[in-house]
C-alpha cells in the first residue's frame, strides 16, 4: 500500500549516445563531441553537467563544455584521472557511450543578463565555464562587459589553447592569463590566478563573478571578490563533489542538508556561508 | 480507521494463510539469541513479542545489493534497466521501523522517483505491531515513533487474549477479510489497546532531554561542539550504526561484468556516511577525511538535514545503532542529549 | 658409450617441490635421488603458545589441498587431549565433509594432475580444447565436493565452521536434500570416469611394500579406527611413533620414514590394500572393472585407487545423508572443557595417514605439537621404487625414463607443501 | 594477443594456488582470454615470457629472495595472492622466536641442514602492483582483478572494515554472541565468511588504510581478552606489520 505511483522509466538508465568527435586539450585532458543516437537534445543549461556511462566501466558526473546554442551534438571536456576517465580517452570514434541528465541547476543565466561577467577559472574549471563563456559571446547583446581570468600551473597545462588565443584577439571580451610556473617561452603573467585580480576594474554593483577551480582556489578567489565589494549572492562557485546518482539519493555529494547534484553544483558565496564544509 | 479482533489461537492460522498464499511472508524470527527479520515457513517461526530486530525491514525495499541495469557490451550498446519485485507481506512490524519506511518513501518518489524501490515498495504489505517491550536502547517515545496512524495496512496491538487489529488500508482489509478469523472490536477492548500502548511508553529506558522539533536548531548552533571529537575519537569507521539504521539509505553504484567480458550488471549497494572514503573524489580529495566530521554529519543527517528536505527526523529512535557500535558511542539521543547540556550551561 | 643424466627440478603438477636427479654412465646407475627442497614453515613452533581456537584454526594451514584433513586432525587430537567425546551427528558431519574433500582432491589428481600424462599433454589447459568433455565432467565433479564442503563447513579451503566438538554451523534439511539429488547423479560421471581410465595404459611395474593405513571394523576408515599395516597388523594410534620412525636425510627439508621394511607407502592404495572388503559396492564394482586387486603392488595404480574411492565416497556420502536426515539434524552447540592434556588425532587425508600430537596446558594453550604427514611417509617409499624402477628401464629414451619417474611420483600425489612442515619427534 | 600469465609458489600451503585450480567453468572461461605459461602445481611445460606474475607464499629464505627478484624483473605486474603473499601471513609468528629456536623446536638434532629468515610479504622484497589478501584469498576477487586487469580497469580493494559485509549479510555480531573478533579493522572483501559460518574474523585480509587499532582493543580488553590475547589475535595474520614497525 503506497500513494507513490511507480515511473515508466528508471532515472539509472542512460541513453546512448555516439563519439562523434575527439579533440586532445593538453596532456591529460581531452574533449569529446557526442550526439544522441535518437536524433534528441541534451538541452541544458550552461553549468550544468551529465552522468556518463562506460558500461563495465563505471559511470561518471561531468560537466557539459558545448553552449546549448550549439544545436544538436554537445561536448564534454574531461581529464584523465581514473577508470573512467581513462576509458574514455581510449574510445574512438563511432563508440556508443550513455548519457544520463543534465543534471544540476547551472548558472543563473537570467539573473546574470544585462550585468558585467567576471569569470575566474582554475586549470580544467575552464571545462564548465567554457560553456557559459560560449554562450554568453552567442547572446553577446544579453550581456555587459566579459572578462575572464584563467590560471594554470604551467604553460602545458593550459586548456583550450587555441580558443584562448581567439579570445585574446576579440574586442567584446577581456582575458587575462596566469601561470603558476612559467617557463622559457612563456612571456605572460606568473603567480596564481588571484594575482590577476588588481588588473582588473569592475563595477561590484553590476557584477557577477563567476569561479570554478580546484578547492584550494575557492576561499582565496572569494577574498579577492570581496576586497572589490562584490556582494556575497553575486559571487557563484561551482562545486565538486562525489557523485553516484546524480539524482539526489545516494548521499555522495551532500554538503550539509544540501544535495550538489541537485541544488547544486553552482552555489552563491551567498549560500556556501551557510555551508559549514562546502569549502 | 476500522478495528477489528483476532482471538490469540487464531493468529497462527491467519499467518499460516499467508504464508500458504502467493505472497512472502516476512516477520521477526529468533537468531542466535537475537531477533532478524526472515522469511516465514511456518507460523511458529513468528515472534511477535520481540524487542527490536536486528536489521529494519529496509532489506527488502532496498536490498544490500539490487541489479540497476543489465547490459552487453557490443557492435550496438544494449542496456536494460531492471526492476525486481516480489510480493512480501512484512508481518509485524514496529511503528517506528513503519516511520521509517514512511521516510524512504518520501526519499525516493518526488522530483526524481526511483522505479526499483517504488516497484518493490507497491508489492509490500506492511502489517504492524504495537512495541510492548521496547528495547533497552530505543527512544521512540521521544520521537513521536513509538506508535503510528499511517504507514501500515493492518496494525496489531497485543491486548493479552487478543490482538486489536486497525486496518489501515483497503488491502489490509481485504487480506483479513479472506485469511483471518476476525469479529468486531469492542469499546472496551480499544481502551485497553490504548492503556498497553500507554504502559508501553513508560517503560523506554533512553529519552531526549528536550522536544524532536527542537532539535535541528539545537544542531544549528552546536556545529563547533566538543562532544563530535571527544566521541568519535573511538570510532572504528566501521560503518555498522549507518547498515543497521532503518533510515539510512545511502548507496554506492558500481559495474560489474562476466568472464566473457560482454554481459555485465550495474548495481547498486549499500554505501554510508561513515566509512572514511564515501565522500572521497579522483584527486585524493576527501571532503570528510576525519572521523569526527563523519561522525558529526551523520548526527545532523538524523537530525537536521533530513528533516529540512524531507520534513522528517532522519531517525526513528530504534536504538539499533546503539546496540550494534562497539565503540559505544552511536546513539544520537546521546550526542543530542549532551549537545543540549552543552547549550544550557552555555545560555 | 651412454651417459644418461637427468634432473628434474622442481616436478610439475604435484603440490611442492621436488627435484629427481638420475646419474647413470654406460647402463650402471651412479645415483638416484628423489630430493624435497621446499621452504620449511615451521608450523609445531607457531603453533605453540596459541590457544586450541586458534591453534585449530591455523593447523588447515599447513596445506591448502587437504586442508580438510589437517583441519580435522587437528580438531581430534585437541578433543582427544580435553578428553571431548564428539556426538555421533557430528561425527556423520564430520565425515561427509570429509568425503567431500577427499573427492575434490582425487578428481583434481586423477583428472588435472595424473591424466594429462596418460593423453600427452602437459597440462589440463589444452585439453580443454581437445577434450572439452572430460574436463566439464572434471569441473562439475570438483563443483559438486566444493559445494559440498561450503555447504557442511563454510568452504572447502581452509574450512571455518568445523570446531572442537563439533560445527557452529549446520546444513538445513531441505539443503542436504539438493546435495543428494547431485551427487546421485554425480555418479554418472563417475561411472564415465572409470571408463575413461580403464582405456588408458597404466604402467607395469611392481615393488612389494609394506602398506600402512587406517583400519576400523565397521567401516572403510577415514577418521576413525587404529594403525593397521599389511606387514605387522593392528596398533592403536596413539603409537604413531613407532610406526612412522621419522629419520632426516641431507637432500630434503622433509623427514623421512621407515617401518617393518626399508620403506612403506600410504595413501588411496595403502588403504585399499588394507581395506579393501570394506568398500561400497558400486567402489567394488569400479575397482574389479579398472583391474585394480588387493594386494596391489603397482604404485602406478594409485590413481587408479583414487577413482575407487571417489566412487566409495559419494556412495558412502549419500548413506550419511540419509542416515543424518533420519536422525533429525539438530543444531548442537559444542561443548567444550580445557584440560591439560596430550591427545593425537589421526586420519587419512587424501594423500594418506596423517596424525597430529598435541600437547595442552590447564589453560588451553598448545605448549608442543608434533605432526606427521602423509608425504613425509612415502618420500622414501618413492625413493626406493626409483632404485628398483629405473634399472629395469635403462635401456629407454632420457625422455621416457623421465617421464616414468614424473608420472610415479606424480601417482604418489604428493603434497610436499605441506610435508615438510613438521617433522621432529620429541616428547619426552 | 593474449595476457600471458605464470603462477609461483613461494613458503605457503598452496591454497591460494588451489583457489584458482578450483575454478569451476570460470577456468574454462578464463582461458580464452588470457594463455597460462607457468604453473608448476599444474602444468608441466615453463614459459618465461610471462607478463603477469602471481604469487603465493611468503618470503622465508635467501632462495626466496633471490627467485622473486627473477620474476619481478620480468613480469610487467606482479600480483601477491593470499595472506601469505601479501601480508607475511601466519609464516610471521615464526618471527617473534629467534630462527635458531624455530629450527630446533622443528628439526632438533638435524637443525643444522636448514636455513631460514624472518618471514615477510613478497612487496618487502619487489614492488607489488596488486595484492589479494586472505586466507585462502577470495576467488571472486581474483576473478574481480583479473576482469580488470582485462579491461585496463584498476583495481583497488575495499578500504572498509568486514563489519560492513557482515550487517549487508545479516549476522549476528560475534561480540553480541559472546565473542570476540577482528572485524571492525579488518579489510572487507571476504563477505564476512568467518562470520558467517559461525566463527570470529581472524583478520586474514589485513588491516584497512587507517584502522582505529587503539579503539579495538579497548573493545577487545572490554570484552575480557588480556593484552597478550589481543596480540596473540593480532599476530596470526598481522604478525608482519608489528615487526617491521
Ligand atoms: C559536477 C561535476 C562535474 C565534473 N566535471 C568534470 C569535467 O568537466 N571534466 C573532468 O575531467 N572532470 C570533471 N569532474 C570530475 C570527474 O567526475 C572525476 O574526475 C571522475 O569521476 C573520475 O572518475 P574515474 O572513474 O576516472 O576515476 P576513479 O578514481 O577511478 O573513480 C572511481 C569512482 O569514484 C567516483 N569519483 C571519483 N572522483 C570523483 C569526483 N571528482 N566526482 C564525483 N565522483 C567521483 C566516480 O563515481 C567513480 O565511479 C566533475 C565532477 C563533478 C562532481
Ligand atoms: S540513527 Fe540509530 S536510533 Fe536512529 S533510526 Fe538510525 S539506527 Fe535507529
Ligand atoms: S559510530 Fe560506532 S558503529 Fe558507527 S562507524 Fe563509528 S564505531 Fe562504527
Ligand atoms: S561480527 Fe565482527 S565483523 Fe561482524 S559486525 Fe561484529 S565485529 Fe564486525
Amino acid at each position: 500500500m503506497i500513494s507513490q505511483a511507480i515511473p515508466e522509466a528508471s532515472i539509472y538508465q542512460p541513453r546512448p549516445a555516439k563519439l562523434i568527435r575527439t579533440e586532445a586539450i593538453a596532456e591529460r585532458e581531452k574533449l569529446f563531441e557526442f550526439e544522441f543516437r535518437d536524433g534528441g537534445e541534451l538541452g541544458h543549461k550552461p553549468g550544468q553537467f551529465v552522468e556518463i556511462s562506460l558500461f563495465g566501466i563505471g559511470e561518471m558526473p561531468n560537466s557539459i563544455s558545448s553552449s546549448p546554442t550549439k544545436n544538436c551534438s554537445f561536448e564534454l571536456a574531461v581529464r584523465n584521472v581514473g577508470n573512467v576517465t581513462s576509458a574514455l580517452h581510449g574510445l574512438t570514434e563511432g563508440s556508443t557511450v550513455g548519457i544520463r541528465g543534465p543534471f544540476g541547476n547551472g548558472f543563473p543565466i537570467d539573473k546574470l543578463k544585462g550585468n558585467d561577467i567576471l569569470i575566474v577559472a582554475g586549470g580544467i574549471g575552464l571545462f564548465p565555464l567554457r560553456s557559459l563563456i560560449n554562450y554568453v559571446l552567442d547572446k553577446r547583446s544579453d550581456f555587459g562587459r566579459l572578462m575572464i581570468l584563467s590560471g594554470s600551473r604551467t604553460p602545458q597545462e593550459r586548456m583550450f589553447v587555441s580558443e584562448l588565443e581567439k579570445w585574446q584577439e576579440r574586442r567584446d571580451m577581456e582575458l587575462l592569463e596566469t601561470v603558476d610556473r612559467g617557463d622559457e617561452k612563456w612571456t605572460g603573467n606568473v603567480g596564481v590566478v588571484t594575482t590577476l585580480f588588481p588588473k582588473v576594474d569592475i563595477d561590484p554593483q553590476n557584477t557577477f563573478a563567476i569561479t570554478v577551480g580546484p578547492p584550494v582556489m575557492y576561499k582565496f578567489v572569494v577574498a579577492e571578490c570581496k576586497k572589490k565589494a562584490i556582494a556575497d549572492e553575486q559571487i557563484l562557485l561551482s562545486l565538486e563533489r562525489r557523485m553516484k546518482c546524480g539524482v539526489g539519493k545516494c548521499g555522495h555529494c551532500q554538503i550539509n542538508g544540501v544535495y550538489v547534484c541537485q541544488e547544486g553544483p553552482v552555489f552563491s558565496y551567498a549560500e556556501i556561508r551557510k555551508l559549514e564544509e562546502a569549502i | 480507521m476500522e478495528n477489528r479482533i483476532i482471538e490469540k489461537q487464531n493468529m497462527d492460522v491467519f499467518v499460516n494463510n499467508l504464508i500458504n498464499s502467493d505472497a512472502e511472508v516476512v516477520g521477526a524470527k529468533r537468531k542466535d539469541g537475537k531477533y532478524a527479520f526472515g522469511k516465514l515457513a511456518d507460523a511458529t517461526e513468528l515472534c511477535l513479542d520481540y524487542d527490536l530486530a536486528l536489521y529494519p525491514p529496509k532489506s527488502y525495499l532496498l536490498p544490500p545489493k539490487e541489479t540497476l541495469i543489465k547490459f552487453e557490451l557490443g557492435e550496438e550498446l544494449e542496456a536494460e534497466p531492471v526492476v525486481e519485485a516480489e510480493r512480501v507481506i512484512l508481518f509485524g512490524v514496529h511503528p517506528y521501523d513503519i516511520k521509517a519506511i514512511e521516510l524512504l518513501d518520501v526519499a525516493f518518489s518526488g522530483t526524481n522517483p526511483d522505479i526499483n524501490y517504488l516497484s518493490r515498495r507497491a508489492k509490500v504489505t506492511i502489517i504492524g505491531i504495537d512495541c510492548l517491550n521496547p528495547n533497552p536502547n530505543a527512544f521512540c517515545a521521544s520521537l513521536g515513533t513509538a506508535t503510528t496512524d499511517t504507514g501500515f495496512d493492518l496494525m496489531l496491538t497485543d491486548i493479552g487474549a487478543s490482538y486489536v487489529v486497525a486496518i489501515g488500508s483497503s488491502e489490509g482489509e481485504e487480506l483479513l477479510g479472506k485469511y483471518a478469523v476476525t469479529r468486531e472490536a469492542t469499546q472496551s477492548e480499544l481502551v485497553q489497546r490504548d492503556e498497553q500502548r500507554q504502559k508501553a511508553l513508560a517503560k523506554y529506558k533512553v529519552a531526549l532531554s528536550m522536544s524532536a522539533e527542537d532539535l535541528p536548531e539545537l544542531l544549528d548552533k552546536s556545529w563547533d561542539s566538543p562532544v563530535f571529537k571527544e566521541k568519535s575519537e573511538k570510532c572504528l569507521s566501521c560503518g555498522s550504526c549507518v547498515m543497521v539504521c532503518p533510515t539510512c539509505f545511502c548507496f554506492d553504484v558500481q559495474d560489474d561484468i562476466a568472464l566473457n567480458l560482454k554481459q555485465g550488471e550495474r548495481y547498486r549497494q549499500w554505501d554510508g556516511c561513515m566509512l572514511v572514503d564515501f565522500a572521497l573524489v579522483a584527486g585524493g580529495e576527501n571532503f570528510r577525511r576525519d572521523s569526527e566530521t563523519r561522525f558529526r554529519h551523520r548526527m545532523y543527517r538524523k537530525g537536521k538535514y533530513l528533516w529540512e528536505r524531507y520534513g522528517k527526523l532522519g531517525c526513528v529512535g530504534c536504538g539499533r545503532c546503539a546496540s550494534a557500535c562497539l565503540a559505544e558511542i552511536a546513539s544520537p539521543a546521546e550526542t543530542f542529549n549532551t549537545l543540549k547540556e552543552e547549550r544550557r550551561q552555555h545560555d | 658409450m651412454t651417459q644418461l643424466n637427468i634432473n628434474v627440478h622442481h616436478v610439475t603438477r604435484v603440490e611442492g617441490h621436488g627435484n629427481i636427479t638420475v646419474n647413470a654412465k654406460d647402463g650402471k646407475i651412479e645415483e638416484i635421488t628423489w630430493e624435497i627442497p621446499e621452504s620449511p614453515r615451521f608450523f609445531e613452533a607457531m603453533l605453540r603458545g596459541l590457544n586450541y581456537e586458534d591453534v585449530t584454526w591455523l593447523a588447515p594451514r599447513i596445506c591448502g589441498i587437504c586442508s580438510v584433513a589437517h583441519s580435522t586432525a587437528a580438531i581430534q587430537a585437541t578433543e582427544a587431549a580435553f578428553g571431548v567425546q564428539p556426538s555421533e551427528q557430528t561425527m556423520l558431519l564430520r565425515k561427509l565433509l570429509y568425503h567431500a574433500e577427499t573427492l575434490q582432491s582425487h578428481v583434481l589428481h586423477f583428472y588435472f594432475l595424473a591424466a594429462p600424462d596418460f593423453l600427452g599433454v602437459g597440462s589440463v589447459f589444452p585439453l580443454i580444447n581437445t577434450h572439452k568433455e572430460v574436463v566439464l565432467r572434471a569441473l562439475r565433479l570438483k563443483k559438486l565436493a566444493n559445494d559440498l564442503a561450503d555447504l557442511l563447513a563454510g568452504r572447502k579451503t581452509h574450512p571455518t565452521s568445523c570446531v572442537v566438538g563439533g560445527f557452529v554451523k549446520f546444513p538445513e534439511t531441505s539443503q542436504l536434500g539438493t546435495m543428494r539429488q547431485r551427487l546421485s547423479e554425480a555418479m554418472d560421471d563417475l561411472k564415465e570416469t572409470v571408463k575413461l581410465f580403464k582405456g588408458l595404459n597404466v604402467p607395469d611395474f611392481i615393488r612389494p611394500t609394506e602398506y600402512i593405513a587406517l583400519k576400523d571394523p565397521k567401516e572403510y576408515a577415514f577418521i576413525s579406527g587404529d594403525i593397521s599395516s599389511t606387514d605387522t597388523g593392528i596398533a592403536p594410534i596413539t603409537d604413531y611413533l613407532e610406526m612412522t620412525n621419522e629419520f632426516c636425510v641431507p637432500q630434503s627439508t622433509a623427514k623421512f620414514s621407515r617401518h617393518a621394511r626399508d620403506s612403506y607407502m600410504v595413501g588411496a592404495l595403502a588403504r585399499f590394500n588394507n581395506n579393501y572388503s570394506q568398500l561400497l559396492p558400486e567402489a567394488q564394482k569400479a575397482a574389479g572393472e579398472l583391474g585394480l586387486k588387493a594386494v596391489c603392488d603397482n604404485p602406478y595404480m594409485i590413481s587408479i585407487a583414487q577413482i575407487v574411492e571417489s566412487i566409495h565416497a559419494v556412495e558412502d556420502s549419500l548413506r550419511l545423508i540419509d542416515q543424518i536426515v533420519a536422525r533429525g539434524l539438530k543444531e548442537e552447540k559444542p561443548e567444550v572443557k580445557v584440560r591439560a592434556g596430550r591427545g593425537v588425532g589421526a586420519v587419512e587425508a587424501p594423500r594418506g595417514i596423517l596424525f597430529h600430537d598435541y600437547t595442552y596446558d590447564d589453560k588451553g594453550v598448545l605448549t608442543e605439537a608434533n605432526c606427521v604427514i602423509p608425504t613425509n611417509q612415502n618420500h622414501n617409499n618413492i625413493q626406493k621404487d626409483m632404485e628398483s624402477l629405473v634399472p629395469s628401464i635403462i635401456n629407454k629414451t632420457q625422455d621416457d625414463i623421465t617421464l616414468m619417474l614424473e608420472m610415479l611420483v606424480r601417482a604418489y600425489d604428493p603434497c610436499i607443501s605441506c610435508s615438510t612442515h613438521f617433522l621432529e619427534v620429541r616428547f619426552v | 594477443m593474449k595476457p600471458r600469465l605464470g603462477f609461483f609458489d613461494f613458503t605457503g600451503c598452496e591454497g591460494c594456488q588451489l583457489e584458482v585450480i578450483n575454478f569451476e567453468i570460470e577456468l574454462v572461461e578464463l582461458l580464452e582470454l588470457v594463455d597460462i605459461v607457468n604453473f608448476r602445481e599444474a602444468m608441466t611445460e615453463k614459459g618465461e615470457d610471462y607478463e603477469i606474475a602471481f604469487i603465493d607464499g611468503a618470503i622465508t629464505t635467501e632462495s626466496d629472495i633471490s627467485r622473486i627478484k627473477e620474476i619481478r624483473e620480468q613480469a610487467k605486474i606482479v600480483v601477491a595472492m593470499g595472506a601469505c603473499a601479501s601480508l607475511g601471513g601466519v609464516n610471521c609468528l615464526k618471527n617473534f622466536r629467534p630462527m635458531e629456536e624455530n629450527l630446533k623446536i622443528v628439526y632438533g638434532d638435524c637443525a643444522g641442514y636448514y636455513n631460514t629468515i624472518p618471514a615477510r610479504p613478497v612487496s618487502a622484497v619487489v614492488p607489488v602492483e596488486y595484492e589479494l589478501p586472505g586466507c585462502p584469498m577470495n576467488r571472486y576477487e581474483f576473478l574481480k582483478l583479473a576482469k580488470a586487469l582485462l579491461l585496463g580497469k584498476k583495481f583497488e580493494l575495499p578500504n572498509y572494515p568486514v563489519c560492513v559485509e557482515c550487517k549487508m549479510v545479516g549476522n549476528v555480531c560475534v561480540f553480541d554472541k559472546g565473542g570476540f573478533c577482528l572485524g571492525p579493522v579488518t579489510r572487507a572483501g571476504c563477505s564476512a565468511i568467518c562470520v558467517t559460518t559461525g566463527r570470529h574474523c581472524w583478520g586474514c585480509r589485513g588491516l584497512v588504510d587507517d584502522p582505529n587499532v587503539n579503539s579495538e582493543k579497548e573493545i577487545l580488553q572490554k570484552h575480557g581478552l588480556t593484552v597478550d590475547d589481543i596480540l596473540n589475535q593480532f599476530r596470526i595474520f598481522n604478525g608482519y606489520l608489528e615487526v617491521s614497525k
